[in-house]
């Protein structure tokens, strides 16, 4: 069993509005060092898959059809073993 | 005309819909279930407001893999009128059938009340009752309307003036503060190249009879009506 | 076995009530069974302080389909059909988890109306906090905010009215009360009974986690330290599933296959199973094992408290189960046969095979224990009451004293917060928030719902028994004031810990206050709920009996709102204003005073008025209609003007201090307007009905100017007011966002 | 100059009716395999701060007053330097 874990941010080029409130909010609690926050979603999926290529390619595939937008969202990911 | 309003799993503006589009058109009006696999015999078909699917993941994304888009999108593709309202905007952008994406308004915050749209474009089957320039009220309420396009994109739908709707103050003036949630250029609203499919924000089916105190979204349906019967476009 | 004392302590179980239990049983109870007395009993589920007075209440009028004692209340609204509505509180889990504990509110307030059979047609939340200067307290408000925003507007409820305060007393414990208003035909409506023996009973909705377990009990304590520590797992809402089970619920209603229906509310299964078998008279065995689960390894004793939202327990006819789940399947959902009725009137809890609790039902409900508490007059009282509001000083600048009020939150719009509410969906809300209160068509019809909530805890504070009239009165006003009349009432009691004397008699009073107004008014309690232990090291919430109430507008053509509508219409009061400057916002943004005696009210006076306004509303005579409340007739007229978009200037005689005269909130007030040639035709009416009035001006250009003259005294009047109606609005409308920034 | 990236997810036995839908809709759209889906969130947050231990001290702070909800949500998080 493999499982996924998925970091979704937006595009460089989206404005990302929830990132630039939390840099606000930040900066006003005294944290005056912060120069830009981006915020995404992290994702944890489980797969019961024996072969590691094979859980790649899956995982792959469901970013690509549903888990992310590439019309706003890049994604990377990681496999462990479990 | 017959006209189909589809259903998914939490859509909540679909009861208005109906409502809205018997009241205006007079026309026979049906739900279509999420799980169909026809579209068969409509006309003209609404993907209402709502939160479909609780708008987890990412609004729209999870409502339009339903069974029923695919004849939905085959449909579009044959020149039917599909028309997404809010959370039916989302969608179509999901499934590719109009371009871009719509995320987090920019203060972060749902928001509901009137806003004041300008048609930009009066030769789609939406809004062809109108005049080019004309100003209506309509509210908006939704927490996911900041539409983004890359450069391209957004050129090319200036370009071939599938901007159907802006946000502007009273008098048209299309200015940054008529802006609710950050959307590029101000926009509400857009069709497809051929025009035939449109996405917008706002809800006409809101304010489409006197007692509920403005009368403006009659324009969008009497429209769709008036191309059908080919009175108007 | 004998049981260690620490269990059922730790529980929320007093020794006594322990004792109690054994007697009932005839036995020691095992540790479930204590479990599901120790929720069943607590303060939250039981009533057990505050029975004896709410059985003071006035609960039956021609109109009452159903009182006390169910789900929701249900008045009837004449065609066969009816309105169901109840106000529930979600104040501990707010103040632990805003965004979570206001959004599960929603979630149940919405359940406990389409459990009868209803469909939800709109929401109204209540809501009280610390000042906002205070960083805490806007974080609590945003989130609280953020969350009945997140999920009633995913579900397609709109939310349609309510109020905010904001009080020093409520810092440390914010009050969430959310009410719910339904709409069903009477054939349809349905109860939470287990009845005919040998009915399946199943559960439907999500899968059962370890959410909130001993939430119940967790309500029924002081926020401290360690009840944080101790709390449960916070209970998250999903309001994608309530809406699956909404639909189907009500979709399996009307096949007549129900017998009887409860969602799964503060103590979950136990609860409900229990409950209803109790009002049916008969038994319930279930089988755990059978339950449908979210976690591994969950007891028997985690399933049965288990607060998981989004839940139902139903009791079909024999042999319709499978049709039934069908339903549900059709909205991707789970429904499962659990148990069944039995005839012996025990709550039978197996897991398998193995009998893991077997109580009498009615052991956990009519058996609870009832305390008479004793009461003490709080000590404070007699100096607030007696402070001496007349001896301070008059402002010099009008103008700057009416932007303060118009500035202060209590006062200003309420436009952050409902800016944030879907208010449309629906396509019912014929007035939306901002005016005296809510309407909603019911389509089909002529008919109109209107609904408001209202109290002030400040007058409550002060003088506990007028200012739970006053709110009644306040209730009943801003309905009349939208051409309604006044129905039912649902209320939400507020307080600090019952155990001590002092807030016990504030109890009882507020309930006195309520019941004669009630009564005055015609306007009979349907339920309610009780939240205790509102205190937090000693510092009690102001008494805050918030009271929500619906009534009916015959004919949608003639309803009224707040602002003026056409220049040269002619404006008067309607009541009597009078030198009554104690318990004000005046006092509290001019002086730092939250002191005096509240305005007093006078119950006939008041019938009068509201009747007058009404008959003249629905006679067409009345154009525009705002009842006096915080900030007294000037801030009311501002919200005429804000709301109309348009001028007025008034003049008035100098009868007493002109900060009172400004500023006092006089009860019984309402700001009427009529087309100009139609005065004298009022005042005959006026005159007729014996209502006292005071003409006051007239309705145009673009400020409000407010002249008093003096009689006796030459040099005396003067213009008090004079501000554009855009200032007015500017700093009503933006005070609460400036604040929020 | 730190670059942290935060990860935060809802605490064990707290609902996660996100990570629910999306299995679902995994499940519905051939990927059989998916045992379990949590969701959670994911935060890159920039920090003009020159000394590891310094930057680690603040995150944490950041995570316990702003970013994360102690409440129902957990958080680990990674320091790059950039
Ligand atoms: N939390 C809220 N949610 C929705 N509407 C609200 C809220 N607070 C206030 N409102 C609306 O703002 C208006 C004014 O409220 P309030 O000051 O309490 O009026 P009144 O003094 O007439 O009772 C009403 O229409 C009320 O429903
Ligand atoms: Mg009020």
């Amino acid at each position: 069993m493999f499982q996924a874990k998925i970091y979704v941010t937006l595009r460089k080029s989206v404005l990302d509005p929830q990132g630039s409130v939390v840099r606000k909010s930040l900066y006003a609690l005294g944290y005056h060092n912060v120069q830009e926050v981006r915020i995404g979603r992290y994702m944890v999926v489980d797969l019961e898959v024996a072969d590691r290529a094979e859980a790649e390619k899956q995982v792959r595939d469901m970013c690509d059809k549903l888990l992310v937008n590439p019309v706003i969202e890049d994604y990377t990911f990681e496999l462990v073993e479990v | 005309m017959k006209f189909g309003v589809v259903v998914f799993p939490g859509s909540n503006c679909d009861a208005d819909c109906l409502h809205a589009i018997q009241t205006v058109t007079g026309q026979p009006v049906e739900y279509i279930w999420h799980k169909s696999g026809s579209v068969d015999g409509f006309d003209c078909i609404v993907l209402p407001g709502g939160f479909s699917y609780g708008d987890y993941l990412r609004c729209g994304a999870v409502a339009r893999f339903s069974p029923v888009m695919k004849p939905v999108i085959e449909f579009a593709r044959r020149g039917g009128m599909v028309m997404g309202i809010c959370n039916g905007f989302q969608i179509l952008t999901e499934a590719g059938l109009l371009p871009g994406a719509l995320h987090r308004n920019k203060n972060l915050q749902f928001l509901c009340h009137d806003t004041y749209l300008r048609v930009e474009n009066n030769t789609t089957p939406f809004t062809c009752r109108a005049s080019e320039g004309q100003v209506i009220k309509i509210p908006i309420a939704h927490g996911e309307g900041n539409y983004y396009a890359d450069p391209e994109t957004l050129r090319q739908l200036e370009e071939n003036k599938q901007v159907i709707f802006r946000y502007c103050d009273p008098h048209g003036e299309v200015t940054p503060e008529a802006n609710p949630n950050g959307s590029l250029n101000n926009i509400a609203g857009i069709c497809n190249e051929q025009g035939n499919v449109l996405g917008m924000m706002p809800h006409p089916e809101r304010c489409a009879e006197a007692v509920l105190g403005n009368t403006d979204g009659q324009l969008i349906f009497q429209s769709l009506l008036d191309f059908w019967q080919r009175r108007c476009g | 076995m004998v049981m260690d004392p620490k269990v059922w302590r730790e529980m929320g179980l007093t020794d006594s009530e322990y004792e109690k239990i054994v007697e009932i049983l005839g036995r020691e109870p095992n540790y479930v069974e204590v479990g599901i007395f120790a929720v069943m009993w607590s303060e939250h589920c039981s009533y057990k302080t505050s029975r004896p007075a709410l059985k003071t209440l006035p609960t039956e009028g021609p109109a009452i389909l159903q009182g006390p004692g169910e789900n929701a209340g249900i008045v009837d609204i004449g065609d066969g059909q009816a309105v169901v509505f109840k106000i529930e509180s979600h104040n501990h889990p707010s103040a632990i988890e805003p965004y979570q504990g206001a959004a599960t509110g929603v979630g149940g307030i919405l359940r406990d109306i389409f459990t009868m059979g209803a469909r939800p047609v709109a929401v109204l939340d209540s809501l009280r906090f610390g000042e906002l200067d205070n960083p805490r307290v806007r974080y609590l408000f945003d989130g609280v905010v953020a969350g009945i925003s997140g999920y009633g507007n995913c579900i397609g409820v709109p939310t349609v009215g309510g109020e905010v305060y904001f009080a020093d007393s409520y810092e440390d414990n914010c009050l969430v009360n959310v009410m719910c208003v339904g709409l069903i035909d009477q054939k349809d409506i349905k109860k939470g009974v287990a009845a005919g023996i040998g009915n399946p009973v199943m559960v439907v909705g999500a899968k059962t986690g370890r959410d909130g377990i001993h939430g119940a009990t967790f309500a029924s304590e002081e926020l401290s330290e360690e009840a944080a520590e101790r709390r449960p797992a916070v209970q998250v809402g999903d309001p994608f599933m309530e809406k699956l089970l909404l639909e189907a619920c009500l979709e399996v209603i009307k096949t007549g296959y129900v017998v009887g229906i409860q969602d799964m509310g503060a103590a979950g299964l136990t609860s409900s199973s229990c409950e209803m078998a109790s009002r049916a008279g008969t038994g319930l065995e279930m089988d755990l094992a059978l339950v449908p689960r979210r976690e591994e390894g969950m007891t028997p004793y985690e399933v049965m408290l288990s607060e998981s939202q989004e839940r139902m327990l139903l009791v079909v006819e024999k042999g319709t189960e499978e049709k039934v789940k069908e339903i549900f399947a059709k909205w991707d959902l789970d429904a499962v046969v659990v148990g069944r009725v039995t005839g012996d009137g025990i709550l039978r809890i197996k897991e398998g095979s193995q009998v893991v609790a077997e109580i009498p039902a009615r052991a956990l409900t009519e058996q609870a224990p009832v305390y008479h508490r004793p009461t003490r007059v709080p000590a404070y009282l007699e100096e607030v009451q007696n402070y001496p509001v007349d001896s301070l000083n008059m402002p010099h600048d009008y103008n700057e004293v009416l932007l303060k009020l118009l500035a202060s939150p209590n006062i200003a719009s309420k436009e952050y917060a409902y800016k944030q509410y879907d208010y449309m969906v629906g396509l019912n809300t014929v007035v939306t928030p901002g005016s005296d209160a809510a309407v909603l068509r019911v389509k089909g019809t002529r008919k109109g719902i209107a609904m408001t909530t209202d109290c002030n805890g400040r007058y409550c504070y002060l003088d506990p028994k007028t200012g739970a009239a006053i709110a009644v009165a306040e209730a009943a006003r801003n309905l009349v004031c939208s051409g309604a009349k006044p129905l039912a009432v649902t209320n939400c009691l507020n307080f600090g810990n019952p155990e001590k004397p002092e807030v016990m008699w504030t109890f009882w009073q507020c309930i006195e206050g309520m019941a004669e107004a009630c009564r005055a008014l015609e306007t009979p309690v349907t339920g309610g709920n009780v939240s205790f232990y509102n205190e937090t090291r000693g510092n009690a919430v102001y008494p805050t009996p918030t009271i929500g109430m619906v009534g009916l507008v015959e004919d949608l053509d003639k309803v009224c709102t707040q602002g003026f509508k056409q220049a040269g219409d002619a404006i008067f009061l309607i009541g009597e204003n009078l030198p009554e400057l104690g318990g004000s916002e005046y006092l509290k943004i001019q002086f730092g005073l939250e002191k005096g005696k509240p305005p007093a009210l006078n119950l006939e006076l008041e019938k009068k008025v509201q009747r007058f306004v009404l008959d003249e509303i629905k006679s067409g005579l009345i154009k525009s209609a705002h009842d006096c409340s915080e900030g007294g007739l000037a801030v009311a007229l501002a919200e005429c003007c804000i709301s109309g978009g348009i001028g007025a200037d008034i003049t008035m005689v100098r009868r007493f201090r002109g900060d009172a005269l400004l500023f006092g909130e006089s009860q019984s007030c309402i700001i009427i307007s009529v087309d100009r040639h139609k005065g004298v035709e009022l005042v005959k009416k006026l005159v007729d009905a014996g209502v006292p009035y005071t003409q006051l001006g007239t309705v145009g250009g673009d400020s409000l100017i407010i002249n008093v003259v003096n009689p006796g005294c030459t040099g005396c009047g003067g213009n008090l007011v004079n501000l554009p109606v855009k200032k007015i609005e500017e700093t009503w409308r933006g005070a609460i966002a400036c604040l929020m920034k």
